[in-house]
């Protein structure tokens, strides 16, 4: 049957595409305005974006019997693309367009310089474009070139500062980028071997367990995880993200890494799922802790502001891995998982904006020499603050509700028997101790005693976007149940 | 005769593992890729046997072809800077020729630490070992050619390939153009180019052969996109063939090229990006989907797009070879 | 049957040209020598071996399509034997041994 | 005798070749410091996986499997783009620090960093080098 929204819906998705396509091309076509395109297309894509989830929810959970599926060029699956829209992809686009928003704005104050400006708007407005077109994509091989359009554009805007530690930087995270892509085109490869389609939907119907599936399942996720620096793979990810412009390590943060995290997680509950045992949770579990202790210590430790967030990454990647094991005894626990994630990529993008207008103030982010800028400037510390617990999950934050949730789910393995389901809430819990003490460390200059200094003007941009993001972050709390029930519209989830 | 082709084929595995082990143990960085230029040549050669003439004739014309030409230009490039590093300031060169600056030693990779191979070997061969066996336990037959033979008559195009590239999966071959423009605009972000370190060898020969031998590679490529409709070619190694053509141009020379006016390079790079898009964004509205041609247009569109295609890529691939962005491009 | 027969003879003797120019790039002791073995080997080796597969063209385009292909490599190999002479000749002789 | 060549088929030897081609990539990876080494290493290992999907494509009966051919098409170009991007960043790595290795150890993450809100044409205003061709000869051995 078809309803007025389910046309709405497939051609939303195809029109946001092609729109994020069009502002790339043309800024690519015609540099000199590419940031003024760039703000008019952030704004249409946001405006669009929003529409679409009125649609979406709207067309309600009745349509919701299969996801929205669109072919491209009336071809349908196997012989041509589809485009898949459910409530996962729908939230992740929700949230790639309220920080791609934030960024851009941040950005018109942090990027001025006017030959930077066009460099940097085109590489920006394809690594959104490839976002959105890697949240939407329904096609094993498709996903691999998505792959690649993101981490092309990531590595060049990392590397866009020109600086020795910016470019050594950007040269690791490419080479992990390409092995991880290749890696993961094994993996397309293999199962396109066994199964002759390509397409989500089909593998995963014909998807069993098998020395094909397996190895996929392993080339892949291997693939991801280096890409999103998931812990045993982690290494690349602080020098990446600690060089790169202000506005960059929010973007790789925020969406690129959540990117990486939201593919493993479709293809584990898609064409892998009948591969998930509770021994394989576990030890994605401890790795998961393993990176929690790993890098909150680093975050304890690392002399520069950008450098403890960038390690704060690693680590609140942690909770991401802790919540696999949660999900196999308690399926719906994903939910909690993105909504978490969600929170995070907000507030991590707050918190990496904020640094970068202190850094610009202060012209360094050594936090031994910051107190006097951190005391100059108390709306960014006081963004930088909200964002940090937000993080850390006090009450009344996105991070709180995520993480009560997370805890709930914890203990409900607990409650099912799991011995090992007291390491995950121990871990949890803990997680957020850890957390509050480095997030202290960024903000306690601040309170200290002591020359106070408001540094090089900012721009209203910069001083403003960062509060209003961790604001943003903040309140997601309140969003929680919207953000649940548009996860909740993820047929063939649980 | 089944035999000899066995035959032949094993030799043929024998020689792309054997050159390019060859190629990765090795010290010296210009052998290592002269060899990976022979290897390349030597994957066309597999993939004719594999019945892929297409890909064959990419392999040679961009794998091996562009790819080469890019990796010999940035050895001299490497060697340019690193020699002007020495010259300018001695006290960067390490005193230790075998400690971890000896990468300085210009195109030189010292061999590696004898105490990671065990682990890397056995890491590789665990991961080689564990594909063999499960390609050796896939199913003989299974793809989509029924599929895309069924559909041909509606795609436009007599060539299946093409038909695929240009209709069938176009969404692919959209960010496909996008990701050579993508690589060009980070190559573009990080500078802007110096002069190409290479001299052109004096004398009548070079002038003369390139006089032949480009308007041959124009009339060829050209050739090669048209063909692409019902046999062996298209956009990409058309564009592979032209961009290897402005190259030995670049590289050669023969008078001083005024450098192109930034907005018309601008244009004429995204022109198979943009083309393609608004052909996708017409289908949209007109109701075909998006990327979708109107029914009776497909031919004349797909032809239109390779075109632009072909222009784009030929650009492309010549300005990654020059990598920096032309001061033009900065002008206000 | 003839034109099978000659295109065998053809090939094998072009083959034959290809290994001693082969043979003559391994084993010749300096720049200069290698391209005489080089390009002289392969022009003919080359030659023979298209004139060979002419025996097997559909028709009149598939001959001067081989031809045009002996033409190129011709001149593409000419004008890369003389580039790589005239470097040595310039810039001396590139290590021998490695 | 016939047994053996009906089971060595390019369907299964090519994929077979391509395995271990992949193989011998990552292992060139692992082992090689030089940029330029590990990239060559990474391309090796991408024309792995496209003899793998070759391979494939050339199993069973009949003509050979167009999608795969196409997606291998795709494959080669994306690879030399990625090839094309990461030799720019040697180059450029190399201009900056004098090596064209990543220098193993730990990320030196408290060195300072530049910020480009703050500075106005940073690192685009170098000279672009000059070369002599006549200061080169007895440069190569």
């Amino acid at each position: 049957m078809t309803l007025p929204g389910e046309a709405w819906l497939t051609s939303g998705v195809a029109g946001l595409i092609a729109l994020s396509l069009l502002l790339a091309v043309l800024a690519t076509v015609w540099p000199r305005q590419a940031h003024r395109i760039g703000i008019a297309g952030a704004l249409a894509v946001n405006a669009w974006v929003l529409v679409l989830g009125a649609v979406f929810l709207n067309a309600g959970p009745e349509p919701m019997a299969a996801a929205t599926r669109v072919a491209l060029g009336s071809w349908e699956a196997p012989l041509g693309l589809m485009l898949h829209l459910d409530g996962l992809a729908m939230t992740l686009l929700a949230l790639t367009a309220v920080v791609a928003l934030a960024t851009s704005l941040y950005s018109l104050g942090y990027v001025h310089d006017r030959i930077e400006r066009r460099q940097f708007w085109p590489l920006w407005l394809w690594l959104w474009a490839g976002l959105n077109m890697l949240f939407v994509s329904g096609d094993a091989f498709n996903l691999y070139i998505t792959l690649e359009v993101v981490s092309l554009t990531a590595v060049a805007l990392v590397a866009f500062t020109g600086t020795a530690a910016a470019v050594s930087g950007a040269m690791r995270y490419l080479l992990v980028n390409l092995l991880g892509s290749l890696s993961f085109l094994m993996g397309v490869v293999l199962l396109f071997g066994e199964h002759g389609v390509l397409d989500l939907v089909l593998l995963e119907a014909r998807a069993q367990v098998g020395p094909t599936e397996r190895m996929a399942a392993v080339l892949m996720t291997a693939g991801l995880m280096l890409k999103a620096a998931l812990f045993p793979v982690h290494v690349w990810l602080a020098p990446a993200h600690g060089s790169a412009p202000a506005p960059v390590s929010a973007v790789l943060s925020g969406l690129v890494v959540t990117g990486s995290f939201y593919l493993i997680l479709r293809l584990w509950m898609g064409v892998f799922a009948p591969l998930a045992t509770p021994a394989f949770g576990v030890l994605i579990g401890l790795l998961g802790v393993a990176a929690l202790v790993w890098g909150s210590a680093q975050a304890l430790r690392a002399g520069r502001l950008k450098s403890i967030v960038a390690y704060s990454t690693v680590a609140q990647f942690g909770y991401l891995l802790i919540a696999f094991p949660l999900m196999l005894v308690e399926p719906t626990a994903w939910r909690v998982v993105v909504f978490f994630a969600v929170v995070h990529a907000l507030a991590k993008a707050a918190v990496f904006l904020a640094a970068g207008t202190l850094q610009h103030a202060a012209g360094h982010d050594r936090l031994v020499d910051l107190g006097d800028i951190l005391r100059g400037r108390l709306r960014t510390v006081f963004a930088l603050g909200l964002a940090g617990v937000s993080l850390m999950g006090l009450p009344f934050t996105g991070g709180f509700v995520a993480k009560y949730l997370l805890l709930e789910a914890g203990l409900g393995t607990v409650l099912a028997g799991s011995a090992i389901g007291v390491l995950w809430v121990i871990a949890i819990a803990g997680g957020g101790l850890l957390a509050a003490a480095y997030v202290l460390r960024m903000v306690a200059p601040a309170f200290h005693q002591g020359r106070i200094r408001r540094g090089e003007a900012v721009s209203a941009w910069m001083d403003w976007v960062p509060l209003g993001l961790a604001l943003v972050a903040a309140a997601a709390g309140l969003s929680g149940t919207l953000v649940l029930y548009t996860l909740s519209l993820t047929p063939g989830a649980p | 005769m089944n035999l000899l082709l066995v035959v032949f084929d094993l030799a043929l595995l024998a020689g792309l593992i054997g050159v390019a082990w060859r190629c990765l143990a090795s010290t010296d960085l210009f052998r290592a890729v002269v060899l990976f230029i022979t290897f390349g040549l030597l994957l066309a050669l597999a993939w004719v046997r594999l019945e892929a003439p297409d890909i064959a004739l990419a392999e040679a014309a961009i794998g091996a072809g562009i790819t080469g030409a890019l990796l010999l230009v940035t050895l001299e490039r490497l060697r340019v800077i690193i020699a002007g590093r020495r010259s300018d300031r001695p006290d960067t060169v390490p005193p230790d020729p075998s400690g971890p600056g000896a990468a300085l030693q210009a195109l030189h990779d010292p061999p590696p630490e004898p105490r990671t191979r065990l682990p890397a070997l056995t890491f590789a061969l665990v991961v080689g070992s564990l594909l063999v066996t499960t390609l050796w336990h896939q199913p003989d037959a299974a793809g989509l050619e029924p599929v895309v033979d069924a559909h041909m008559d509606a795609s436009g195009v007599d060539h299946p390939i093409t038909a695929v590239l240009l209709n069938f999966r176009a969404y692919d071959t959209f960010l496909e153009l996008a990701i050579v423009l993508v690589a060009l605009l980070g190559a573009w972000s990080l500078g802007r180019h110096d002069r190409i370190p290479a001299r052109p060898a004096p004398g009548p020969i070079l002038p003369g052969t390139l006089r032949l031998l480009v308007p041959v590679a124009v009339v060829t490529g050209v050739y090669v996109l048209w063909a692409g409709s019902h046999q062996p070619g298209g956009a990409f190694q058309a564009g592979a063939i032209l961009g290897a053509a402005g190259i030995l141009l670049v590289l050669s020379r023969p008078r001083r090229m005024p450098p192109p006016p930034g907005t018309l390079l601008r244009l004429g790079l995204g022109a198979g990006v943009g083309l393609f898009l608004a052909s996708g964004v017409y289908g949209l509205l007109a109701g075909h989907g998006f990327l979708g041609y109107p029914p009776g247009w497909d031919y004349p569109l797909i032809i239109l797009i390779e075109v632009a295609a072909t222009l784009s890529i030929a650009l492309t691939l010549v300005a990654l070879f020059i990598a920096g962005r032309p001061e033009g491009d900065d002008r206000p | 049957m003839i034109a099978n027969t000659l295109t065998v003879l053809l090939i094998l003797t072009g083959l034959g040209f290809f290994a001693a120019g082969t043979a003559g790039l391994l084993r010749f002791p300096d720049v200069y020598s290698r391209l005489h073995a080089l390009t002289k080997a392969d022009n003919v080796g080359l030659g023979l071996v298209i004139l060979g597969l002419m025996f097997q063209a559909g028709g009149l385009a598939d001959v001067l399509k081989l031809l045009l292909i002996w033409a190129l490599v011709l001149a593409a190999g000419t004008t890369a034997a003389h580039m790589v002479a005239q470097r040595t000749w310039t810039h001396g002789d590139f290590e021998s041994d490695r | 005798m016939s047994g053996l060549v009906e089971t060595l088929a390019p369907g299964l030897l090519y994929p077979t070749g391509g395995a271990i081609l992949f193989a011998l990539g990552l292992y060139g990876l692992i082992r090689r410091h030089h940029l330029v080494l590990r990239i060559l290493a990474l391309n090796i290992m991408g024309s792995g996986v496209f003899m793998v999907l070759l391979g494939i494509a050339a199993r069973g009966e009949g003509p050979p499997d167009p999608v795969a051919q196409a997606l291998t098409l795709t494959g080669i170009v994306v690879a030399v783009s990625a090839t094309a991007f990461a030799l720019a960043l040697v180059v450029r790595l190399a201009r900056l620090t004098g090596n064209a290795i990543i220098l193993p150890g730990p990320p030196d993450d408290d060195a300072p960093v530049d910020d480009i809100s703050r500075l106005e044409h940073h690192a685009h205003t170098e000279a672009p080098e000059h070369i002599e061709p006549t200061a080169r000869s007895g440069e190569r051995r």
